[in-house]
């Protein structure tokens, strides 16, 4: 077992430094740098920058170097957890982005929370009864969800909400509770705003869940300890509750690991429309504006999680299932 | 209120007049005790604010307005994402030496409480409005311009505007604390409306007492305290704290001192839900009656990166006063008719831009064939004929608009019919004649004419359709228009970052634009001359006249060096009568070349208005150096 | 013992299977996933409109009119009772009452109930060029009059015909996706096959990058591959660049089943006996291994499409990928996401639900594909 | 052997007459199980023999309704009399309802061919041995887990204790099969299903296993019914057998009856198809059974063995043969032997 995540974890950390030289890499890809595009935007804004001020802004971001000594540069700094200085905004990028990915985090981990509990019952009930009408309804609505594109569905979200009960749902806290501390009435009113970006991620997964947990259980509610449980008398339901589903459940456990990067793209797109705080929007931003820090700790950051998330869920399975923590196949 | 179209004068600026409208709003200061806001009294009985009489200035800035205000309220706007720096420059940073009046005719005393200029507009006076405060309190002396001056002539202070313009550098002089000259070594009659744009907030936007703390010069200790702060040299620190201008990060400094009616309560950060102001105790302007402006006690502004959430908040009423981001034409009926239950309406704004679409061929392009058929007038006639303006007008506008070359707008003084309306009626005949003219004669299989070295007339139109939707549709719609009369154009819809690239690098046939300087002409005359790097089609000839890029500079031809002297002989004018000649023969040139091709008249936009805010004008201006409403006074503003 | 000498001749009973009994077993099982059937049709009779999309089209895409900005849609009547109480029969769509609000800045459109434009199908037109190859002068349906509005759909901001936009666009958007399939099925079936079939360091190699890849979210991948573009490039070369970025996240899903069949497969004792013959490794994969697995790898890749799909719109919705003029779903979506259009113009919401549906179909054809190809469901 | 018991009047098991079909959505009704009688009383072992696909698990499956949906009783009645108790018709039942649910495990109880599978993987012997004793009889955990550790202890899996909290792949398949044992005979039932308990065991581990059972069947005195295709396991633990063919049963009776004088042509082929020890010089080839067993589809209507007999004759295909008493409590079905006695000698 430790041996097996000790494995795992080397492997992550191999991937890490590849994503960072990636994320790097991706926001070096454009042409231009910050200040081509700052000076873009001032100009589309009417006004002008002396070509002198550019100059000497690039001397001091070290703009001018070549790739690999702003990776080197970026990368040590990261080690030493020095993510850098934001262009844009002139601060520390560390401080500007912890509390967006802790948001990121929250949505993300409360979607996954909420596709589980549409799937879990969705994908039994599809795979006892195959075949059936609820079963064909059951998928239907499933993947209703997974084919309405996220923005399309948070932008009517929005629209319906502010004709039918004349509320503008932006961002994730009324003007009273932004900057306040986490209190119950502050909780209750981050749900009353969080609910539709997780309702529109959460359907956007959860048909791939209903998929594997349908077919996984179809598989083991051929085996014969299905029987077995049975013939002990067991009540249907609890036989297919406590074996064949106990079993379907465990490679759903790991694919928590993948679902991850769909949800942190999804939640990009939904946070750009609905105003939410969290790393997405930033994420948009400093990549149009080619806040190159910024944005490589964004994509590092986001990459870094999944990559843990993975972690963290074939740990979770080696745990829960006996075969692979007693090192048998 | 008056309607803008009836002010036709001459631009007033300069020295008599200012100082005589100066002395007038001397007078008015009326003799009656001075109100305040109720929100301060509290402050000024437990002592931690003196009364109002000690605050505002001996001669404060009289402000009128269509009727005396109440205090109170708070102004809710939208702001496009954290980087909107752009609105609060255009509501609340609005305050120069000097300021244009309400009807962007004239230039009005601000802090500056006078001023005057020689012959040869090389050397200004001003003098300041005596014990005006910063908002902590601190009085605003002629310290503050010279430290403004130093700091952004202080090359490793990556600080940039006028004052320190490479080819013509302010000197300043210190008379005495109210008292100072600003000399040029070449004549600079433009300075007063430079300074009276938004431009004009540089010099006023550094306080000596506070920013100097982190110069070296003033502070021997300065790099060690921000390496100490985690910057890497002073300049950033000291960009970090006081910025300049309307710098986006100026606005998350909570403690910096300003002169704003408004200071910063939730300050502007990347993760900022919204950016909220409170008013300024030691604010220096009264209305008619004497009460210390402004009356709305804070402002609120949404930030937001979702346009649709702007327009939802404003469709709901949570939305007082804006134009800027969410009037567009697409959602004009929208909110028509969401008036009723928003409870607002909608207000008239006139664009200061001639032109809803400029196209911009390149006289300088690489490929001398393109280059000769570019610059050949003919050619250009020839487009302009071919483009049934009517139809566009009707399509993307509504019927809003009237056919229209790039010139000044009938708003504007130095409107000509002729001018504005040359070559826009529709006439396929008329526009081949002109094109085989131009020597395309010659078509190929699909239609298309074909240039002299027997290539297709294609030419590839750079457009950001990101900036403004409509010019997709507008070009979508030229395309079909010109291809009836054998010319292609490629639409190459591209972002930002690249289309500025593309200038310097050479590699465009055609850029596309809005027309600005419809009333702006003099300021920014970028379509009638070659101007500056905005002029994109003749981008080469620029650099050769203060240019950014000398290193490609390339000789104008006669008529466009003809213009650039003219240009500089404006520059050389303190008379505003005399550069308004001067400019007219520019125009003239301008309308004998035919340089761009235009469109449609820019029709007017819209900004939403609450129905219980009063004092704000029926029409408005809008435009970057005229940063709408800030010029039409919120501050004398209030709701009911 | 005994009677396992009698089981040996039953064992035998189900003779080798053949390739045609197998995918006539698979047939078998994939019709009774009714929805897949059901869903198989639909997904074919879009294709089909994006193959005859010129002739579907009643309308050119980029034909807009002045008068009939944001008309809103006409539907397509067969038949109708006259004043006089007798019924009118054949298809036909109704006239429009418009009138221009000068304040509120748009047209208001009145669908008059009055004036019938009759509708015919194979009606003339201008010649064009089916598929851009074979030349056609005659269209499925139109009006017989000139000059007539025919908004079956609506129109959008510049009075185009929506119908004849999303017809249109089911061209792009289908073959996108197609496209993209078709690339990653050929990156994922090569690098995933000789992963699974040598095995060992290269397998572990590709799993390692697999893995990688698929740890990236893809949206900020797309963001930086699609702004990296040359903006200048023509419509055509974005379009397949686009595909190429797409398919550069969607080969890894298909590398890893190819991978996880060949690993099954390469134990089987009948690959192990044709190594025994002696049989090439060529022989071996294309004879024995990918015969057993195609019905998979279909499966795998028809699931594949809607993510692709999805895709296209999601990285129009952020204004990268594909751009106006270009007609496509994705674009055509793009137009539709502001509360405008909500508010006052719906219908322009249609290619939204092309999408769902498709997709919907995709999903219910690739999971009885699946279930098919092996009655476990795996 | 176990010795031999008298006859109890009212048998314990009776299956009359049941035909078992299967449906399929694009297929007609495939008939796996024919007509089958049986009866099994106390303390007793009935073999159910026949070759793999002959109906013999699925009948077995049919007494504790543990078929698939599409799987159905479509005649006939299984009727079931507990010591003591009301005759239920268990074919009557449905399958999840209480009354089924409390035989199941409880009354009549079952152990499977593939111990690995049959056990769940992924909770401990422990847990589900402890499951089934709770589900039946109202004992804490701590109770029932005695009772497991004592099951456990009798068939003889040593340690026990430290066992119950194994997973089955810890164990070996022998030991495997004990616990599954172990779990069938928790609640003590009357009826214990053996399906093939031994096929997937080598040689070493099937002798123990099966002397475990007739050891647990003389403790427990419950009747056993026992299904294999392997004559050398009937001889060994059967007090009848039945032998299936094609979802008939063919012939029944007494193990010795069956053994010695067999009277059905198809018992016959399978006795003869038995190697006998000799010396290799007087040995005789076996000889198989000609042709290859048809699918249930093409059952002839008459005799299912038809196809495959050497003594097939007019009726065979069309008649169906009736049960034909030929000794003490030993009945078969064939034409022979209700047709005149010439031809019933061939058989004799």
């Amino acid at each position: 077992m430790v041996q097996f995540i000790l494995r795992r974890f080397l492997a992550m950390l191999l991937t890490l430094f590849a994503v960072s030289f990636v994320a790097f890499a991706i926001i070096q890809l454009p042409p231009g740098d910050f200040l081509t595009s700052y000076m873009a935007s001032l100009a589309a804004q009417g006004d002008q920058v002396d070509p002198r001020v550019i100059e000497n802004l690039r001397q001091q971001y070290g703009l001018g170097e070549p790739y690999l000594v702003q990776y080197w540069k970026w990368f040590t700094g990261i080690l030493q957890g020095n993510f850098g200085q934001s262009f844009e905004w002139k601060r520390p990028v560390w401080e500007l982005i912890w509390g967006r990915i802790g948001y990121s985090l929250l949505i993300e981990g409360m979607a996954v929370i909420a596709m589980w509990l549409i799937a879990l019952p969705i994908g039994v009930y599809a795979a006892v009864r195959k075949y059936s009408l609820g079963d064909y309804l059951a998928t239907i609505g499933g993947f209703i969800g997974l084919a309405i594109p996220n923005f399309l569905f948070a932008l009517i979200l929005m629209y319906l909400s502010f004709v039918w009960f004349g509320r503008t749902i932006g961002g994730l806290f009324s003007p009273g509770f932004e900057n306040a501390h986490w209190s119950l009435p502050r909780i209750w009113d981050f749900l009353q705003h969080a609910w539709i970006p997780v309702l529109v991620l959460a359907t956007a997964g959860t048909a791939e869940l209903i998929r594997i947990l349908r077919a996984n259980l179809l598989d083991e509610l051929k085996k014969p300890y299905v029987t077995t449980a049975r013939s002990k008398g067991l009540p249907e339901w609890k036989v297919i509750l406590k074996y064949p589903v106990r079993m379907a459940l465990n490679p759903l456990v790991s694919t928590i690991g993948w679902l991850l990067p769909a949800l942190v793209s999804g939640s990009v797109i939904v946070s750009v429309v609905m105003n939410l705080p969290t790393a997405g929007p930033m994420l948009l931003r400093s990549l149009t504006t080619q806040d190159m820090y910024l944005a490589g700790a964004i994509i590092l950051l986001l990459s870094v999680l999944t990559v843990i998330g993975t972690l963290i869920s074939d740990i979770l399975l080696a745990w829960i299932d006996p075969r692979i923590r007693y090192g048998s196949r | 209120m008056h309607k803008l179209t009836l002010h036709r004068r001459a631009p007033v600026a300069g020295g008599l007049v200012a100082v005589l409208m100066a002395g007038a709003a001397f007078l008015a200061t009326p003799a009656l005790a001075q109100q305040q806001a109720p929100m301060l009294d509290a402050l000024v009985e437990s002592g931690d604010l003196p009364p109002v009489a000690e605050r505002l200035p001996t001669n404060p800035q009289v402000v009128e307005a269509e009727s005396i205000g109440q205090y109170g309220g708070t102004w809710r706007m939208g702001m496009r994402g954290g980087g909107d720096n752009g609105l609060i420059a255009k509501t609340v940073a609005y305050e120069g030496l000097v300021r244009y009046d309400r009807q962007w005719q004239g230039v009005l005393p601000n802090l500056a409480e006078s001023w005057e200029a020689n012959a040869d507009a090389t050397e200004y006076t001003f003098k300041l409005r005596e014990g005006v405060k910063w908002s902590d309190g601190t009085p605003f002396t002629t310290e503050d311009i010279a430290f403004a001056v130093e700091l952004y002539q202080d090359p490793e202070y990556a600080a940039g505007s006028w004052i320190d313009n490479v080819n013509n550098p302010v000197h300043l002089e210190v008379i005495d604390d109210y008292n100072f000259k600003f000399r040029f070594d070449e004549p600079n009659g433009m300075l007063l409306e430079t300074m009276a744009s938004v431009e004009g907030i540089h010099i006023v936007s550094l306080q000596k007492a506070y920013c100097s703390q982190f110069y070296p010069k003033y502070n021997e200790n300065a790099d060690a305290e921000a390496q100490a702060a985690g910057f890497t040299n002073w300049a950033l620190y000291l960009q970090d704290r006081c910025a300049w201008g309307w710098e986006t990060i100026r606005f998350s400094n909570p403690d910096l001192p300003v002169l704003y009616p408004w200071v910063i309560d939730q300050t502007l950060t990347a993760n900022a839900a919204r950016v909220t102001w409170k008013r300024n105790p030691y604010y220096w302007k009264v209305d008619a009656e004497g009460n210390q402006l402004p009356y709305i006690d804070n402002l609120d502004m949404r930030v937001s990166e979702s346009i649709e959430e702007l327009t939802l908040l404003a469709l709901n009423g949570e939305i007082d006063f804006q134009e800027r981001h969410i009037a567009t034409v697409v959602n004009r009926p929208l909110f028509f008719d969401g008036q009723e239950q928003g409870g607002y309406h909608l207000g008239e704004v006139v664009p200061s831009a001639s032109n809803t679409l400029v196209l911009q061929l390149n006289f300088n392009h690489d490929d001398p064939v393109k280059r000769e058929l570019y610059q050949n007038k003919d050619f250009r006639i020839g487009l302009s004929h071919a483009i049934d303006r009517e139809e566009i007008i009707d399509v993307v506008f509504t019927g809003q608009g009237e056919p229209f070359q790039v010139a000044p707008r009938p708003e504007s003084p130095f409107y000509d019919e002729e001018l504005a309306k040359q070559y826009t009626e529709f006439d396929p005949e008329l526009a081949i004649q002109h094109l085989e003219a131009a020597g395309l004669t010659e078509t190929n299989g699909d239609g298309i004419r074909l240039m002299s070295n027997g290539q297709p007339a294609r030419i590839t139109a750079d457009v950001i359709s990101a900036l403004r939707p409509e010019w997709i549709d507008i070009l979508e719609i030229m395309q079909l228009q010109l291809a009836a009369v054998g010319i292609e154009i490629e639409l190459n819809n591209i972002d930002r970052t690249l289309f500025y690239e593309k200038r310097p690098s050479n590699d465009f046939d055609a850029q596309v634009w809005a027309g600005d300087g419809g009333i702006e002409v003099v300021q920014d005359p970028r379509y009638y001359m070659p101007f500056s790097d905005e002029s994109v089609w003749a981008y080469r000839w620029v650099q050769s006249l203060n240019g950014t890029r000398p290193e490609i500079a390339e000789e104008p031809v006669d008529w466009a060096k003809q213009q650039m002297d003219l240009y500089n002989q404006i520059r050389a004018s303190s008379d505003p009568e005399q550069r308004a000649d001067l400019m007219r023969q520019i125009l003239a040139i301008t309308k004998e070349q035919f340089p761009v091709i235009g469109v449609s008249l820019m029709p007017n936009s819209y900004s939403i208005v609450r129905n219980n805010l009063r004092n704000v004008p029926e029409s408005m201006f809008n435009a970057w150096l005229f940063p709408t409403p800030a010029p039409m006074d919120p501050v004398t503003w209030y709701f009911e | 013992m005994a009677v396992d000498s009698l089981d040996t001749p039953v064992k035998l009973a189900p003779a080798r299977p053949v390739r045609e009994s197998q995918v006539a077993l698979m047939w078998r099982r994939f019709k009774r996933h009714r929805l897949a059937l059901v869903s198989l049709w639909i997904v074919a009779a879009f294709y089909l409109v994006a193959l005859l999309a010129e002739f579907l089209a009643p309308a050119d895409p980029g034909a807009y009119s002045a008068r009939y900005t944001y008309a809103p849609p006409q539907g397509l009547h067969f038949f109708a009772r006259n004043e006089d109480g007798s019924w009118h029969f054949g298809p036909f769509v109704n006239g429009y009452k418009t009138e221009i609000d000068p304040v509120a800045l748009r047209r208001t459109f009145v669908i008059d109930e009055t004036v019938r434009h009759p509708v015919a199908f194979f009606v003339e037109s201008e010649p064009y060029r089916l598929a851009g190859i074979i030349p056609m002068s005659v269209k499925l349906f139109g009006v017989t009059e000139p000059r007539t509005p025919l908004y079956v759909l609506g129109a959008d901001r510049l009075g185009r015909d929506l119908l004849s936009r999303l017809i249109h666009g089911t061209r792009i958007s289908l073959s996108i996706g197609l496209a993209g399939v078709t690339l990653s099925l050929f990156f994922g079936i090569v690098i995933g096959g000789f992963a699974g079939y040598y095995g060992g360091w290269f397998d572990s190699a590709v799993m390692r990058v697999v893995e990688f890849i698929r740890s990236m979210p893809t949206i900020p991948l797309w963001l930086g591959l699609a702004a990296a573009m040359p903006r200048d490039w023509s419509a055509l070369q974005t379009y397949f660049a686009i595909t190429i970025i797409l398919s550069l996240i969607g080969w890894t899903e298909l590398a890893r089943v190819v991978r996880g069949r060949f690993l099954s497969l390469r134990t089987e004792d009948f690959v192990t006996a044709a190594q025994l013959d002696g049989a090439s490794t060529w022989r071996i994969v294309t004879r024995h291994m990918v015969p057993n697995f195609t019905s998979h790898i279909i499966a795998a890749a028809t699931l594949a499409v809607p993510g692709m799909i999805l895709a296209e719109t999601a990285l129009s919705f952020l204004g990268l990928g594909l751009q106006a003029p270009i007609v496509s779903w994705g674009t055509l979506l793009q137009d539709a996401q502001n509360i405008r259009t909500l508010a006052t113009a719906p219908w322009l919401l249609a290619p939204g639900l092309c999408v769902i549906v498709v997709i919907l179909c995709f999903n219910f054809f690739g999971d009885g594909l699946r279930d098919a190809a092996d009655p476990h469901g795996r | 052997m176990t010795p031999q018991t008298p006859m109890v009047d009212k048998p314990l098991l009776k299956i009359e007459d049941v035909e078992i079909a299967f449906s399929s959505p694009d297929e007609a009704d495939i008939v796996a199980v024919r007509q089958v009688d049986l009866t099994l009383t106390a303390g007793k072992t009935l073999c159910l023999v026949g070759e793999s696909g002959c109906g013999k698990s699925v009948t077995a499956r049919a007494v504790l309704r543990l078929l698939d949906q599409n799987a159905s009783i479509s005649r006939g009645r299984i009727l079931f009399t507990p010591p003591g108790e009301e005759t239920v018709d268990i074919g009557a039942l449905k399958s999840d309802s209480l009354s089924m649910r409390a035989i199941r495990g409880n009354k009549i109880s079952m152990i499977f061919q593939e111990p690995m599978s049959s056990l769940s993987p992924v909770h401990t012997i422990g847990d589900q041995i402890d499951e089934m004793i709770m589900l039946h009889e109202d004992l804490k955990p701590k109770e029932a887990r005695e009772r497991t550790v004592s099951l456990l202890d009798q068939v003889g899996i040593p340690g026990p204790r430290e066992r119950a909290d194994t997973y089955p792949f810890q164990l070996s398949g022998g030991l495997r099969q004990r616990a599954m044992i172990a779990m069938a005979l928790a609640c003590t039932p009357n009826l214990l299903i053996a399906d093939e308990p031994t096929t997937a065991l080598d040689v070493t581990t099937q002798a123990q296993i099966l002397d475990l059972l007739k050891k647990l069947q003389d403790d427990y005195g419950m009747a056993m019914l026992f299904i294999t295709h392997d004559l050398g396991v009937v001889a060994e633990i059967a007090d009848e057998v039945a032998v299936m063919y094609l979802g008939d049963v063919v012939e029944q009776g007494d193990v010795f009856e069956v053994f010695r004088a067999p009277r059905h042509p198809y018992t016959q082929a399978l006795m003869r198809s038995i190697p006998t020890m000799a010396r290799k010089a007087d040995r005789q080839r076996l000889s198989p059974i000609k042709g290859t067993v048809p699918s249930a589809k093409d059952r002839p209507q008459g005799c299912a063995f038809t196809s495959r007999c050497p003594h097939a004759f007019e009726p065979c295909p069309t008649v169906r043969p009736e049960r034909t008493q030929v000794g003490e409590g030993h009945v078969a079905r064939c034409h022979l032997l209700t047709q005149d006695t010439t031809r019933a000698e061939e058989l004799a």
